[in-house]
């Protein structure tokens, strides 16, 4: 019934997480999602996403500055390339480090507020962040161009190891598999399905029963005994980690840091991906966070042209008039259709995408009668929703 | 053997004279009742105990340690538990997971990272906890969301969270307050329970039915004193209360 | 109940097995491999890359660059009138295709940011084929995607940049840049303001605080100083700071008579807007005459300063007005398709896409190698911008440079600036060293 | 000195346009509980307001030359305003004065902007978490962006101030300093003034009208005022509506200070925010007084001096100061216990 502490369903659901990520390739070609530059998006901002959620999702503190962690975590892992090794490992390591430490100093401060106040305070933080990369840290982040590789850098580990990587600009690689194309996304995609098991063990462990619990009534909480604060701040750095990591292997399938990635719009985004998903549930944010990549990857590519094609079974008049109309909704106006999405998510369906899949599933599945009292219950985790 | 000693409490407000020198001792294992009128007082005296009001003078003494200057979950984790005016519970989480969560508190103390571990429902903490949802009458409804359960169905929900956690002191206000006739009476029932193990319990109450089924002592607070203690029969007949109380109308 | 039996090490091979199994078979069908160079054509047609912003402040411009392209490739397929192609000096091209291939087109959205620009250049190479990148519309992002493509090996061809850095500091041998650079503008400029404005002055500079403003404060200063003219301040300005007055105020009791704004696009726009309210236009200060000076001009965004251009000197890539036979085909292919004349952006990316067109044609290959030699020192005219070379050491265009006022007396809506002066292509050039940087090899990927 | 006093009048001009942004976005936190991410797109709404009536007034009579033609090749446009044409001089001055002549029209336009939205969506979200408000207006907002976009395309438009208002005052000679020094745009001024005004109006309509009572006892009780019978809902309809009006016209008003395009109502969102909650959720005071100590700190951050021993301060001055205040006291500069804290 259970393994490593974890009931059967839980274990599906895991197993069925991982085949889909690490059958993605074949799973989202037909869609036009299956090249792995779009499918190491997902894999790195679904990790973005899934640990923005436990700090919204559960705790429900809103942060409007969890970019900054993401670009802190680029930053780190190029400057890791370019002083130690070009071998991952080290860079993802270090970038999970730092994150989680730039999330420690800012939630330190911004967790003494709450509500409105505590998410200005963050985007505060990030914006600060982002505007100093951009100038004045130009020595460290180069500036708007973003910091790159170098052939000259120094690379001290892979010196001593002996590693030369001749004439040509190294790119990352892992014990020799480099890590751009497919082999980048199995990399972040065994990253991802790490990061979402660990999110689940929290999901479902007495610290995640904790910081719901933060989100549902702080007071009580106080009286209860516990101390929100730190609740609270470790689930702040965990998701600053999160993010971190995912900054860092942006960097590792393409050793390129912008500062960019640390503005307020980026921020805006996960919190976009996280309540587009289902705040609060699993898998939400990574659902979220793959339809907004495909969006802003796929939508924005179609053109007239393709338009014209998909729509040539139509007489030309219709046909025209077809393309007219389609063509405010993608390609250049592909974020007219991301807004109006996100509207009618919110109105229709404020569980997010997560909340669609339940209210079709329960179309199709009859309640079993009686809820949770019959067999084999006992052995159900308290109430979560997947 | 007293377990909460209070020594000349004063607090304002402004200009406003909340507590004036309030002393009150409270003995282990006993229910001592704080009655009096509306304003007379009581619910800052109950603020004073767990860290919500910082008094302007005097000593709040419990078990030997003082109470003042430290804050709301420490003074839990030494043992006092409280149950409030209008309930306090976690709305967004089932019934279950409220008691849980108490109980995690004590074994785990004010902060601990357990994320590995799943939340089962077996292990002392889930059987405790569904034994005390037993005592409650919620253990059919204990994978409800709490925020849905009715006003008393949540007030014995928050009497429940308090309890599981085996206080020494336990500071109930106004536990019947809105609920029917026939709640009250099986509330009553259940603190007689508590009462019995040996927790001791503070009790404000302006219901007199409950103050005198349930408490061993009784203080009565009148414009921020301590007019009168004793025990319950003796209460009952003394004028200076009937007059603080009634404006001289029998109990 | 049913006994849930596994155990981790089983799983985790099993993972590895299905991940392998998966990865074998797309790894080879996809790219490399059995290809001798990235994306190598194998059917009648071949992908070119169109990545412009589409969305943000830029996105005009885009859309031009868009327009230009689409008439290049119907131009390179034999449609249209034949644009520049019927007075560009080479005449590989045959109106039948690059290769005897069809050239088909896919388009993306930079966003003006680094990461979406790279993100949306992945797709077109790892999804769509493409085997050339062109176009965008900032220094930053040019940089950003002509790194990917030397990684990739695929051939960059750079559309809108100024900054010195992308054929400078950042170059890469699969990268090349037909647009001029800050040193050109420094350079072509610098004996216009001394004619105009003399050589007692005193500048005071406004610059975008990022790389290429601080190229091109860095330019302008160096020819200014060089004339004679002295620097009272060079205040950095964050990007998009929207209303400048803040910046401009310090300007009017500076003692500075000339004031610099290295801004570009909607910066430009706002802070030229400032200093014109702030009258000065018109001032006079050491019994001089204020003047403003804008180093980058593009018309699009001239438009969007409405009136305040009046006067005020820049330098410009190219303009619809230019009388030569290329520009004059250029312009009246373009109006007749789109209804009004074309950007310096279009103009600059319609080349782009012909000039690699034809150094396919002439190599006879796609791949980057080949098409990067036969680039390398390439010497060509009827493009609009006089004769011109493709300098070999930095993969630079050389050619002249125009030197623009803000028209008095507009015509129409597009008629915002007029051709001042033509620096002749010697003034502009530098040794290649200077700017330092190194091409490396170039990468055909595979 | 003359320096510090040009930055002070810079810092007020900046301040109007901060102020008037955050009083509407803060009335409809305080009285409807609503977190507006849409306010920036109706600041943009109201400078394309005076962007469409300027293109209205300048439609012009197209006549088609055919001796001659232009570069590209299509016959020669000979191009005369309508207005110009059917009222003569009063037509000129008419599409002189577009940007003063935008404020009458905006008004209704915008009341109705606000009535349709807060109708037609807002009043749907009054009970919903914050995290759903904000994204469904911040959704809105991108959509109203996007038509605009699509309409005026993604570049600036020129909106130039009359004539007879772009010329300078000498600030300094008022105050007896040497003539010359410290001199001011009229437009800038105007804009200052203009704003005092129209903060001046929204706060004598909410002290003096029984309406204005309404609301306030609103903002300060919301349930209770509902148990009185009052018909709340009709009220804050056109609370709404208000708030749309005062960030439109702050949005007619800024065109010939910062050329409009699609994109400024995002640029002013991040920045309004941080006004209302440096001044505190739901104060229109603390709002007004945010707007305008943060428009003047920035300008000082802005000046050489201060950026020498600073570097970077200007880019950073406004989310620093965000931080400090938040620090010191939990709720800004005025707000109320309470407030959005949940």
């Amino acid at each position: 019934m259970r393994f490593m502490g974890m009931n059967k369903q839980d274990w599906i659901l895991f197993i069925g997480f991982s085949v889909v990520t690490l059958l993605g390739p074949i799973i989202f070609s037909p869609i036009g999602a299956g090249y792995p530059d779009l499918l190491q998006k997902f894999a790195i901002y679904g990790i973005f996403a899934l640990g923005f959620n436990i700090l919204f999702g559960l705790t429900g503190y809103l942060s409007f500055g969890h970019a900054a962690f993401l670009g802190v975590g680029s930053y780190t892992a190029v400057w890791t390339f370019k002083l130690l090794s070009m071998n991952p490992i080290p860079a993802i390591i270090f970038a999970t480090i730092i994150g989680g430490l730039f999330s420690a100093a800012i939630g330190f401060i911004s967790l003494r507020r709450t509500g409105i106040y505590f998410s200005i305070l963050t985007l505060a933080f990030a914006q600060m962040s982002y505007n100093l990369a951009y100038s004045v840290l130009t020595p460290i982040t180069n500036g708007e161009t973003g910091l790159q590789l170098t052939q000259d850098d120094p690379r001290a580990l892979d010196v001593a190891l002996g590693r030369d990587y001749g004439a040509v600009l190294p790119s990352s690689d892992l014990f020799g598999i480099d890590m751009t194309g497919y082999p980048g996304f199995y990399f972040c995609g065994v990253m991802l399905i790490i990061c979402f098991f660990i999110s689940l063990r929290i999901f479902r462990s007495p610290f995640g029963m904790m910081l719901r619990a933060v989100k549902s009534n702080q007071n009580r909480m106080n009286y209860t005994g516990l101390n929100t604060r730190p609740y609270a701040l470790t689930a702040f750095i965990i998701s600053g980690m999160y993010a971190g990591l995912a900054g860092g292997l942006l960097a590792v399938t393409d050793p390129l840091a912008g500062a960019e990635r640390m503005q307020w719009t980026a921020s805006g985004e996960v919190v976009l991906m996280t309540i587009l998903g289902g705040a609060g549930t699993l898998l939400g944010p990574v659902i979220g966070a793959g339809v907004i990549k495909y969006f802003e990857n796929i939508f924005s590519a179609f053109n007239d042209n393709i338009l014209e094609q998909a729509f040539s079974f139509l007489p030309e008049t219709l046909q025209h008039i077809m393309v007219q109309v389609s063509s405010l909704f993608v390609g250049e106006g592909w974020h007219l259709t991301l807004g109006a999405l996100f509207m009618l998510i919110v109105i229709f369906l404020p569980g997010g995408l997560m909340e669609g899949m339940r209210r079709i599933r329960n179309l199709f599945v009859s309640k079993p009668p009686g809820g949770t009292g019959s067999g084999g219950s006992a052995d159900t985790p308290v109430q979560n929703p997947a | 053997m007293s377990i909460l000693n209070i020594v000349d409490l004063n607090k304002s407000f402004g200009g406003l004279r909340a507590l004036s020198n309030v002393n009150l001792s409270i003995d282990k294992a006993s229910v001592h009742a704080i009655i009096g009128p509306n304003g007379a007082g009581k619910s800052t005296l109950l603020n004073c105990f767990v860290g919500r009001l910082e008094p302007d003078t005097g000593s709040v003494t419990f078990d030997g340690k003082s109470l003042l200057g430290i804050k709301p979950h420490e003074i839990n984790q030494l043992g006092v538990s409280r149950v409030f005016q209008t309930p306090e519970i976690f709305g967004d989480l089932t019934v279950l997971d409220n008691v849980m969560i108490p109980g995690f508190a004590r074994r785990d103390g004010a902060f601990r990272i357990n994320a590995w571990n799943p939340v089962r429902r077996k292990g002392p903490i889930a059987e405790k906890a569904m034994a005390m949802l037993k005592d409650v009458d919620l253990d059919d409804k204990a994978d409800q969301i709490a925020g849905q359960l009715s006003r008393g169905d949540k007030r014995r929900l928050e009497l429940a969270m308090c309890v599981v956690q085996d206080p020494k002191l336990l500071l109930l206000d106004e536990p019947t307050a809105g609920m029917s006739r026939a709640d009250t009476n099986k509330t009553i029932e259940l603190m007689q329970t508590i009462a019995k193990r040996g927790v001791t319990m503070v009790v404000i109450e302006h219901d007199m039915h409950v103050v005198f089924s349930l408490a061993h002592k009784i203080s009565v607070l009148a414009q921020g004193t301590v007019i009168a203690e004793d025990l319950p029969e003796k209460i009952k007949g003394d004028p200076r209360v009937q007059e603080a109380y009634l404006g001289g109308a029998h109990l | 109940m049913s006994k849930f039996t596994i155990n981790r090490r089983s799983l985790l091979k099993g993972t590895a097995a299905v991940g392998v199994g998966l990865a074998t078979p797309t790894i080879f069908s996809s790219k490399s491999w059995a290809a001798g160079y990235t994306n190598e054509p194998k059917g009648g047609t071949v992908t070119f890359g169109f990545n412009v912003p589409q969305t943000g402040a830029y996105a005009d411009e885009g859309a031009d660059e868009l327009r230009a392209y689409e008439l290049a490739v119907e131009h390179i397929n034999g449609g249209g009138d034949g644009g520049m192609l019927n007075t560009f000096s080479s005449k590989a091209l045959k109106g039948d295709g690059v290769n005897g291939k069809k050239v088909v087109f896919v388009t993306g959205d930079t966003q003006t940011k680094s990461d979406a620009a790279r993100a949306s250049a992945k797709r077109m190479i790892e999804k769509d084929g493409a085997v050339m990148i062109t176009g965008g519309s900032s220094s930053g992002v040019a940089i950003a995607v002509q790194g990917l493509c030397q990684d990739a090996g695929v051939i960059f061809m750079a559309g809108l940049t100024h900054s010195n850095d992308t054929t400078g500091k950042d170059k890469r041998a699969n990268g090349f840049r037909h647009f001029f650079n800050t040193e050109m503008s420094g350079a072509a400029l610098a004996p216009v303001l001394k004619n105009a404005f003399g050589t007692d002055r005193t500048a005071y500079h406004l610059t975008a605080d990022y790389t290429w403003g601080w190229s091109q404060e860095g330019s302008i200063k160096k020819y200014t100083e060089q004339l004679g003219w002295k620097t009272a301040a060079a205040v950095r300005t964050p990007l998009g700071a929207g209303d400048f007055s803040q910046y401009i105020t310090p300007v009017l009791n500076s003692g500075a008579d000339v004031l610099v704004l290295n801004h570009y696009g909607r910066d430009m726009v706002n802070s030229l807007t400032a200093a014109v309210q702030f009258g000065l236009r018109d001032k006079q200060v050491n019994g001089k005459d204020f003047a403003i000076v804008v180093p980058l001009y593009s018309r699009l965004m001239a438009q969007g300063a409405g009136e305040n251009v009046k006067g005020i000197f820049g330098s410009t890539n190219w303009h619809w007005s230019l009388q030569d036979e290329g520009s004059k085909a250029f312009v009246k292919s373009f109006g007749q398709k789109y209804g009004f004349p074309p950007s310096q952006a279009a103009h600059t990316c319609y080349c782009q896409a012909l000039l690699y067109a034809d150094a396919c044609q002439r190599a006879g290959t796609f791949m980057p190698s080949g098409v990067g030699a036969a680039l390398e020192g390439f010497k060509f005219d009827g493009l609009g911008n006089g004769p011109t070379e493709y300098r070999a050491e930095d993969h630079q265009c050389f050619k002249d440079v125009l030197v623009v006022k803000g028209k008095e007396n507009p015509t129409s809506k597009f008629d915002v600036l007029e051709v001042v002066e033509v620096t002749p292509r010697s003034q502009v050039e530098y040794p290649a060293s200077m700017l330092g940087g190194e091409l490396g090899p170039y990468n055909n990927g595979g | 000195m003359d320096a510090i006093l040009l930055q002070i009048l810079n810092g007020l001009d900046k301040g109007g346009a901060y102020a008037l942004i955050a009083l509407g976005l803060t009335i409809i936190f305080g009285t409807l509980g609503v977190v507006n991410f849409a306010h920036g797109a109706l600041f943009m709404l109201g400078a394309f307001c005076a962007v469409s009536i300027k293109a209205v007034l300048g439609l012009e009579k197209v006549t088609l030359d055919p001796t001659q033609t232009t570069a590209w090749g299509t016959p020669l446009e000979i191009r005369q305003p309508y207005v110009e044409a059917w009222f003569g001089d009063l037509g000129a001055t008419l599409l002189e004065y577009s940007v003063p002549v935008s404020i009458l029209i905006a008004i209704p336009v915008m009341l109705l902007i606000g009535i349709i939205m807060e109708r037609g969506l807002i009043r749907y979200f009054y009970k919903r978490p914050h995290a759903e408000q904000i994204l469904v207006t911040f959704g809105l907002a991108i959509v109203l962006q996007e038509i605009v976009k699509s309409i005026f395309g993604a570049n600036p438009i020129p909106q130039p101030a009359p004539d007879s208002m772009q010329g300078m005052v000498d600030f300094g000679a008022f105050l007896g300093h040497e003539a010359g020094n410290v001199v001011y745009p009229i437009w800038r001024m105007t804009y200052f003034l203009f704003s005092l005004g129209v903060i001046g109006l929204v706060f004598a309509f909410l002290q003096f009208t029984t309406f204005g009572m309404v609301v306030r006892a609103g903002m300060a009780d919301r349930e209770t005022v509902g148990l009185l019978g009052i018909d709340i809902d009709r009220r804050f309809t056109i609370v709404f509506g208000i708030a749309a009006i005062v960030a439109g016209l702050a949005g007619v008003m800024y065109t010939p200070i910062l050329s409009p395009d699609y994109h400024m109502g995002m640029d002013f969102l991040v920045l309004s925010f941080v006004v209302v909650v440096v001044g505190g959720m739901g104060s229109l005071g603390g709002a007004v007084l945010a707007g305008f100590m943060l428009g003047i700190l920035q300008s000082f951050a802005s000046m050489n001096e201060v950026k020498e021993i600073i570097p970077g301060i200007d880019q950073i001055i406004i989310y620093l100061i965000a931080v400090v205040i938040l620090l010191v006291r939990p709720r800004g500069l005025m707000g109320r216990k309470g407030v959005m804290e949940g």
